[in-house]
């Protein structure tokens, strides 16, 4: 494959942040929206040429009897460690990375069109833009690299950009605390990340994902059973690598970012914090797969995270108020769901089935459907917020008859998520309980409750928002549908939402690259799944369709339950007495109370002796002839007497 | 003599001094333009020598150093003036080279005694220029102290704050290390050739000498580390920099922070592991035990200050003391990133304390609890700020990431518990790092506007942004390109790496 | 008596001669041809001075070997002579004040004969003439301290002056009669030389070399025979302040390093290495812990001399030849530094009458050459590069430690940790011209011209001398020349 | 050592501590003075005492001793006229009171 398009589809976004960024300031806000469409509409076009041309040129590079492969387009040495740990900047092609790449740009180039009518208004508009490019070129550098350090590098990259995007608002202090837990966060579990790359690539002594993933046994022989606490020392390095998807992911308990970056715009929302960034743990699990298949217990790890916290993600969305918390929480659980599908596509034969990469094919495929849904609801809930001015369901309800259009894209959205045949998000969560239940029957079961509650909290906005009562604030404010510029993407996407699902997903993205066919399995998993689904969607409808008072009730009638659930069980105060408490409180404080008193002061008291013993001595110049001479005699006597005694 | 490239690394301060001599004290535009003109012609002789070198590099000369030099000054004591570079000083050259430049412009508006600054200020370069191109123990040690101590009038004369005070601190604690440092090479010479030898300071030649006996080269180790690690701001020998910088003038702070802090980092590797190879290994561990403090206390320490220039005092000794570490893990990649650092961290300090110092007279405050929201009142300011912030918690792209990561891949190749476990510390210093860098930009630049007197300050003037952009420039080059520059030293470990490995 | 060899003593009878001139012109001249005795003294001095560095010393041991003039005594004649041409410089307006002019003569010859007294020193090769030569040069500085007849202070600083130069040369005379119990019957250096130390390490041999050390050590002002220094140099008129400092202590120096090293060379390990260790740690260190606190400037730099005595002496403990040069070159940076330093105190003194170090504050703002030349003495005393007192420093310090030996390395360290107390009081003066915000109490005034010479002479010195290796390089190759007397120690 | 020299070296001793002793007990400059001298004499007896009992070869103790004497007296001159200056100027030769300058 020409190399020039891989290298356009990265040069393009980052050229247009440093146009935007540096000349942003002179630019018309007109042309700055344009440039900004245009470069990233260009690299969508790009992006989807190579996509669709990795799928379906059958290029011998591409695919080798039915066997997808994975292909450097190239890679070429950034910063040589040493002799053998070099660090590549390549573009890897594979069925997950051409798949990244459709993702990445269909949503950015929808947000940015959102975006122009959006941030209309904003002041930072061009800003806004140069932000939005720097994401973009972070993310498609991300999926497509080569290495695991490139991966890295980008990683860091995107967690930038989301902390510049989410403190967009700068002069709001929520925004600006948002934007710094969020970086802050992600940094922590990027520690882990540098941490188990540091382990790894110490013993494979190669940072290249085709080398690893290609030879997996090889690289747990390369580790030579070294082990560490226990645990062996590749289970360590596989476990800490993931614990870097989990801040990115925001997997328990590193999800506390997620809730507070809704502060930043809500198509960022959309791009980053639904459908592109926060799927990298996903997408980082998905990559090294067949390595974590040799050590079980990390992929073991990966189930138990995801499963936690699908359902504690659930449970805290039913009980929030604003919108995007609620849409954030969702996001959370839905990639959670995707963590225990990867978790349960575990490389053994299951009572002689090789199930092998079912739930990785679908863990895969629900990332797709997600990300087009949940950006649809995100860019949906940017539409409400435009028209109402709040973030606050409170502050809507019965909204339907104003904005039809946001009205039946968001119903569409909701009916995907909560996997309601044949939305998309049916399909793709019917694989993965599939998958989850070839496992053990617990994963299943436990996720399909999951699933439950998600069509339950899902509706439960739908109905407070678009039914309920109408608020009394639109007599004086009348709400209405979002301009074109936003309406536009809205319809696209549910479009997509609407009929992605029917994408013999199996044919293009596979853990080996041999392609399979899905077939659902209508009666062990669908139907179940199907009628779970409507039961939510039954009791949100019951209890929130017209006003009444059973929520209030049920509210009322575990009220800890409810006001735990709405504070997210209290995760951001654990982690406030932490930081604040402890870290700054007591180990900050006290070391720099140490450097000062201690130190320093150490420091000083070499001065002030120095001084004291100047003012002691000072009576030997006491300015008698007779003292003097006193001092020189028996300074001379007693100088000859120790040197004596020192002889003898 | 004068034919000799590096020379005039030395002779263009000088003649700047002497220029500087004939301008009147109150013409400012003469004192700009001798300033001006002398830093680029040093900017472009420091480019020059690079690419000088590496055609020759690439031409195939591998000696050790290129373009030595030596020119017989004390004879009596067999002291040269002996100059040559390798890859490393060529590009400690180089960062100099940028800082003098930037600084002058840092310093456009310095007052009162313009002129005595600058001449102060070019003893300090010359110092700084003499002690890279040195390959004289003896001649290393005088420029190194020649150096040091314009920085006591610098920042006694033009300083805020207690300045008098933090001066004196600062000079006395830097005399104290190298008086260490002294008796260490002091044992050196007496030991640097066999018994009836010619003895010699020059570098080269001790280490082909390789004769001093191991229990004096515990010694002689100790003594010189701790000198350079003075300077290099090495627990519990680092107070006097958050003092000393705080206090210091902008360009004061910008020249001792990005390149004098990297004396101590070059020295400690060119001298005390170089020339004492066994020591080394036997004695690494105090000091790894040390540095690594360093960059765990310096972290931490900078995340509850709440002046700008504490911040980033702090924050240097965290930085300076990965270069340290980097250094005592003797293997080439950590030695590599050593030097990354010492460059990394030199340019973006330099931005640092640039951009504080720019604030600071702007705001007439330091304090980050009085003020808020200047992004909005002087974006370009603003701006630089997050960017040098932003290399200095490692983002990828900008210096400071590049350096880190060499460090921690290249410390990890030990293989021991012992060195793990201070990798491993050292390594969470990033997120530590971020943690402050976050709050100060939180605080400083964004949220609400504090002071309604802020609102009518301006943004960057011209010599300001030219400052500011050419170090930008420097940090997203090594960013974006690190690998020429792992090219242009990788070879200079060769000969300390043989040492070290000829001990093992 | 072969009356030719007083040729070999050019260096004496140059000062001789220049002394009878100045006698007898100051004698016979008049009122108005007075008026020219201060140039007259200084151009015939500076061309001794000339003659001095340029003619080769002879090289010879007359008056059967009790006088030598090899190339390291004439050497740090040159020296010498090169400091008192400096304070005759900035002694200038000083002899032609009012209350001094009426005596200037006495003041040209009272110092020329001190220094005729410590070139016998040094050259000295017997201690008769030893002696004689640290009398004449000792006994007629009470006579200058006491110059400023209506000041107080003079007569204090005098009688104090008088009082212990007494006691010490009683004890001296002491330590050299029992010296002489153990000599063979001669006091020629090389012959007791022969005989000391052969049998056991008796205790008088220790008082002896204590109080020979102590007799020597009160012209160094060494610790603790150091006492009288501070108040002298406070009482003494500047001028004298300035060549007492310098030129009294850098011959007793190199007498001291002679005699040590020739005579007592046997003892060294045995007995005086150690009796040295301590005192030169207990010189650097008082001296400078004393120093901190001083606010007059001359009892300032009487402190700062002595430590720097300490230092000088650094380079006995060597006991070789690169000890001795460095040594004298040492003494030529002091020098130069000490008189620079000196000459702004002496002017501003004498043009304003401030000798605090408060008075100094915001000087930049009204003198700044003054102050210039100040701060670089300062450096150079502190050992501060490019100036010539770095070089110095280090020089003497890396010959201090040639021999290798563990002790020597410590006592190098205890002096570098010292040169940290001494730069944190030079820097306080610099501190008080430079950083002190307050407006200047001393006000613009113009130096007179002969003091600016003196001035720009030890700049130059400070500024030059180190970079430029030729002070050194001379010092070492007159003392490779006549190394005769350092047979003990194969060098 | 022989015994007869011991008569002669341990008065000269006795008068070297009286000299010490005076000099820092005397509260009169000529008191003091005296006492110098008493030191100074101590110093040459000892040259004549070892010079004869030693050295008789030789005479170099003796001529030293000769010079000594000299220089001892060219001392008390100048230290005479320095106490008729202090006399002058303050009104008594009482050393307690010459400490103006200390510390």
């Amino acid at each position: 494959m020409d190399i020039t398009l891989p290298i356009l589809i990265l040069a393009i976004p980052i050229t247009m942040f440093l146009v935007l960024g540096i000349g942003g300031v002179k630019m018309s806000r007109k042309l700055a929206g344009i440039l900004g469409i245009c470069g990233l509409g260009t690299t969508a076009v790009l992006a989807y040429i190579v996509a669709l041309t990795y799928y379906f040129s059958g290029d011998a590079n591409f695919i080798i009897d039915g066997v997808r492969q994975q292909y450097q387009v190239f890679d070429v040495t950034w910063l040589a460690f040493t002799q053998r740990l070099v660090v590549n900047i390549g573009f890897l092609l594979d069925p997950i990375s051409a798949l990244m790449l459709i993702v990445i740009t269909t949503i950015s180039f929808m947000v940015h069109l959102y975006s122009w009518g959006y941030m209309e208004h904003e002041p930072g508009f061009q800003r806004y833009y140069a932000f939005l490019s720097l994401f973009t070129f972070s993310m498609l550098g991300l999926v497509v690299a080569t290495n695991i350090f490139q991966m890295y590098i980008f990683w860091e990259l995107v967690g930038v950009s989301s902390y510049l995007l989410i403190g967009f608002f700068y002069k709001l202090p929520s925004a600006v605390s948002a934007s710094k837990k969020a970086f802050i966060v992600t940094r922590f579990a990027d520690l882990g990340f540098l941490i188990g790359i540091l382990i790894l690539s110490y013993y494979t002594e190669t940072f290249n994902f085709v080398a690893m993933t290609n030879n997996p046994a090889a690289v747990l022989q390369e580790f030579g059973g070294a082990t560490f606490m226990g645990a062996s020392l590749l289970t360590w390095a596989m476990v800490l690598i993931f614990t870097g998807g989990m801040g990115k992911s925001a997997m328990l308990p590193l999800h506390i970012w997620l809730p507070d970056a809704m502060e930043g715009p809500t198509p960022v929302s959309a791009l980053i914090h639904a459908a592109t960034m926060v799927v990298a743990g996903v997408y980082l699990v998905a990559r090294m797969f067949p390595v974590y298949c040799v050590v079980d217990a990390s992929l073991t790890f990966v189930c138990y995270v995801g499963a936690a916290t699908a359902f504690y993600a659930a449970v805290v969305a039913c009980a929030q108020i604003d919108i995007k918390r609620v849409l954030a929480f969702s996001t959370i659980s839905q990639i959670a769901f995707m963590m225990v599908s990867l978790g349960c596509a575990y490389d053994l034969p299951i009572e002689g089935v090789h199930y092998s990469g079912l739930g990785y094919m679908a863990g895969m495929f629900h990332l797709f459907t997600h990300a087009m849904f949940k950006a649809l609801l995100f860019l949906g809930a940017g539409a409400l917020i435009h028209a109402v001015h709040s973030n606050n369901y409170t502050a809507m309800g019965g909204l339907r008859k104003y904005m039809p259009i946001t009205h039946w894209t968001f119903l569409i959205g909701c009916l995907a998520i909560a996997g309601i045949w044949p939305f998309a998000g049916f399909f793709s969560k019917d694989e993965m309980l599939a998958a989850m239940f070839n496992r053990h029957w617990f994963w299943g079961a436990w996720m399909m409750m999951v699933a439950g509650l998600t069509a339950f909290y899902m509706f439960r906005l739908y109905f407070l928002v678009f039914w309920w009562e109408e608020n009394p604030h639109y007599k004086e404010h009348k709400p209405h549908d979002a301009p074109w510029q936003m309406s536009l993407p809205l319809i696209i996407l549910a479009a997509v939402s609407f009929c992605c699902g029917w994408i013999d997903f199996g044919q293009f993205v596979t853990w080996n690259g041999v392609p399979y066919h899905i077939h659902i399995e209508w009666v062990k998993v669908a139907i179940p799944s199907l009628i779970v689904a409507i039961c939510g969607i039954a009791l949100a409808t019951r209890m929130y369709m017209k006003k009444n008072d059973l929520p209030t009730k049920v509210k009322n009638f575990w009220p800890t339950l409810w006001e735990a659930a709405h504070r997210r069980f209290y995760w951001d105060e654990i982690y406030m007495f932490i930081t604040h408490k402890i870290i700054f409180g007591i180990i900050c404080k006290s070391i720099a109370w140490f450097d000062r008193h201690v130190i320093d002061a150490t420091m000083d008291a070499f001065a002030t002796i120095t001084q004291k013993a100047s003012y002691a001595i000072r009576g030997m110049q006491s300015g008698s002839i007779q003292a003097y001479v006193l001092w020189y005699f028996f300074g001379a006597i007693i100088l000859a007497a120790i040197t004596w005694l020192c002889l003898i | 003599m004068f034919g000799n490239i590096l020379i005039w690394f030395v002779v263009i301060p000088v003649i700047m001094m002497a220029g500087l001599g004939l301008c009147r004290n109150s013409s400012m535009n003469a004192i700009r333009s001798v300033m001006v003109v002398c830093s680029t012609v040093l900017l472009g002789l420091s480019i020059w020598l690079c690419c000088d070198f590496l055609s020759l590099r690439a031409a195939g000369v591998d000696d050790e150093m290129l373009f030595t030099g030596s020119w017989m000054w004390y004879a009596p004591l067999n002291i040269h003036l002996a100059v040559g570079v390798d890859g490393i000083s060529v590009l400690m050259l180089m960062l100099s080279s940028v800082i003098v430049f930037a600084g002058t412009f840092a310093s456009w508006k310095i007052s009162p005694l313009p002129k005595n600054f600058f001449l102060w200020f070019a003893l300090l370069s010359t110092g700084v220029f003499g002690f890279f191109i040195s390959i004289d123990i003896f001649t290393m040690f005088m420029f190194y102290e020649v150096a040091l101590i314009p920085m006591y009038l610098l920042i006694g004369v033009w300083g805020t704050g207690r300045k008098e005070y933090s001066a004196m601190k600062l000079t006395l604690m830097l005399m104290g290390g190298s008086a260490f440092l002294m008796l260490g090479l002091l044992g050196i010479y007496w030991h640097s050739a066999p018994e009836g030898g010619q003895l010699t300071w020059n570098i080269l030649e001790i280490s082909h000498n390789a004769s001093i006996d191991p229990d004096w080269q515990k010694m002689l180790f100790c003594f010189t580390f701790v000198g350079f690690g003075v300077l290099g701001a090495m627990f519990p020998f680092h107070t006097w920099s958050p003092d000393g910088h705080a206090c210091a003038p902008t360009a004061v702070s910008m020249l001792h922070a990005g390149v004098l802090m990297k004396l101590g980092g070059y020295g400690c590797f060119r001298i005390a592991i170089f020339l004492l190879p066994q020591a080394a290994n036997e004695l690494a561990w105090i000091f790894i035990i040390l540095t690594g403090i360093s960059i765990v206390y310096g972290a931490f320490s900078a995340c509850v200050q709440t002046d700008l220039k504490y911040i980033n005092a702090y924050s240097s000794v965290s930085h300076c003391g990965m270069v340290l570490f980097a250094i005592l893990m003797l293997n080439t990649t950590a030695m590599t990133g050593a030097i990354l650092q010492m460059l990394s961290h030199g340019l973006m300090t330099a931005l640092f304390f640039a951009l504080i110092g720019m604030i600071y007279g702007r705001t007439h405050t330091r304090d980050i609890r009085q003020m808020g929201g200047l992004m909005r009142i002087m974006p370009y300011l603003g701006v630089c700020y997050m960017i040098a912030g932003f290399a200095s918690l490692g983002l990828p792209g900008l210096s400071g990431f590049v350096a880190e990561m060499t460090i921690f891949f290249g410390s990890f190749q030990d293989a021991d518990t012992f060195h793990r476990i201070f990798v491993i510390a050292a390594t969470c210093s990033i997120v530590i790092t971020a943690v402050y860098i976050l709050r100060v930009v939180g605080k400083l630049l964004l949220g609400p506007v504090q002071d309604k007197h802020h609102l009518e300050l301006t943004d960057a003037t011209w010599f300001e942004r030219l400052a500011t952009v050419t170090l930008i420039v420097c940090i997203a080059g090594i960013g974006c390109f690190p690998n020429w520059i792992n090219e242009t030293i990788q070879f200079s470990f060769k000969p300390i790496i043989a040492a070290i490995q000829g001990v093992i | 008596m072969d009356y030719s060899q007083f040729g070999s003593m050019i260096p004496e009878l140059i000062v001789l001669g220049i002394f009878m001139l100045v006698f007898l012109f100051d004698t016979f001249s008049n009122e108005k041809g007075k008026r020219i005795l201060t140039p007259l003294t200084t151009i015939l001095f500076a061309l001794g001075t000339i003659a001095i560095w340029i003619v080769p010393a002879s090289c010879e041991e007359v008056f059967g070997g009790m006088y030598i003039n090899d190339n390291a005594t004439n050497a740090i004649k040159a020296i010498l002579n090169v400091g008192v041409f400096i304070v005759f410089l900035q002694s200038s307006k000083w002899v032609n004040s009012d209350e001094v002019a009426i005596r200037k003569g006495e003041f040209y010859e009272l110092i020329l004969v001190t220094l005729f007294g410590m070139y016998l020193m040094v050259s000295a090769r017997h201690f008769l003439l030893f002696i004689i030569g640290l009398e004449s040069a000792s006994l007629p500085l009470a006579a200058l301290v006491a110059f400023n007849k209506r000041h107080y202070e003079s007569h204090e600083a005098a009688i104090k002056y008088i009082m212990t130069a007494v006691f010490s040369s009683a004890i001296l005379l002491v330590g050299l009669s029992f010296v002489y119990a153990f000599s063979g019957g001669s006091l020629y250096f090389s012959d007791i030389a022969l005989y000391i130390g052969q049998g056991e390490m008796s205790g008088l041999l220790l008082i002896a070399l204590a109080f020979v050390i102590a007799g020597i050590g009160f012209k160094l002002s060494l610790v603790p025979f150091h006492l009288w220094t501070a108040d002298v140099y406070e009482g003494a008129p500047t001028a004298i302040t300035s060549y007492l400092s310098v030129i009294s202590k850098g011959s007793a120096a190199f007498a001291f390093f002679v005699i040590f090293v020739q005579c007592f060379g046997a003892v060294y390990s045995d007995a005086w290495e150690w009796m040295m260790y301590a005192v030169i740690i207990a010189t650097i260190t008082v001296g400078n812990l004393f120093a901190i606190r001083q606010k007059n400037m001359k009892r300032f730099m009487a402190f700062s001399s002595v430590s720097q005595a300490g230092y000088i002496m650094l380079g006995a403990m060597a006991v070789n030849g690169l000890g001795l040069a460095s040594m004298m070159f040492y003494i030529f940076v002091y020098v130069v530094s000490n008189l620079g330093a000196f000459a702004v105190i002496n002017t501003i003194e004498e043009n304003t009458g401030k000798l605090s170090m408060d008075d100094y504050n915001g000087l930049h703002k009204s003198n700044p050459w003054l102050s210039f030349a100040m701060t670089l003495a300062m450096f150079s005393l502190a050992g501060i590069p490019p100036f010539a007192g770095f070089f110095s420093k280090i020089l003497i310090f890396t010959s201090v430690t040639s021999s290798n030996s563990w002790a020597l390395y410590m006592l190098v360290l205890i002096a570098l940790i010292n040169t940290i107390i001494s730069l944190y009081y030079y820097l306080l003066v610099v501190k008080a011209m430079w950083i002190s915000p307050e407006e200047p109490k001393i006000g613009t005034f113009e130096t007179e011209r002969c003091q600016k010479v003196g001035l720009w002479l030890c700049v130059a010195g400070i500024v030059f001398f180190g970079l430029v290796p030729y002070i050194y390089q001379y010092c070492y190759d007159a003392v490779q020349s006549s190394l005769g007397f350092l047979t003990f120690f194969n060098l | 050592m022989d015994l007869s020299m011991l008569w002669y070296l341990v008065p000269s001793v006795i008068m070297l501590v009286c000299g010490i002793y005076g000099f820092i007990t005397r509260k009169n400059l000529i008191a003091i003075l005296i006492s110098l001298e008493l030191m100074l004499n101590s110093a040459d007896l000892n040259f004549v005492v070892f010079n004869r009992y030693l050295f008789p070869g030789s005479m170099d103790g003796m001529v030293f001793t000769l010079f000594a004497i000299a220089i001892a007296a060219a001392e008390t001159a100048i230290a005479i006229a320095i106490i008729i200056n202090i006399y002058r100027s303050i009104g008594n030769t009482d050393i307690t009171e010459i400490n103006k300058l200390k510390y």
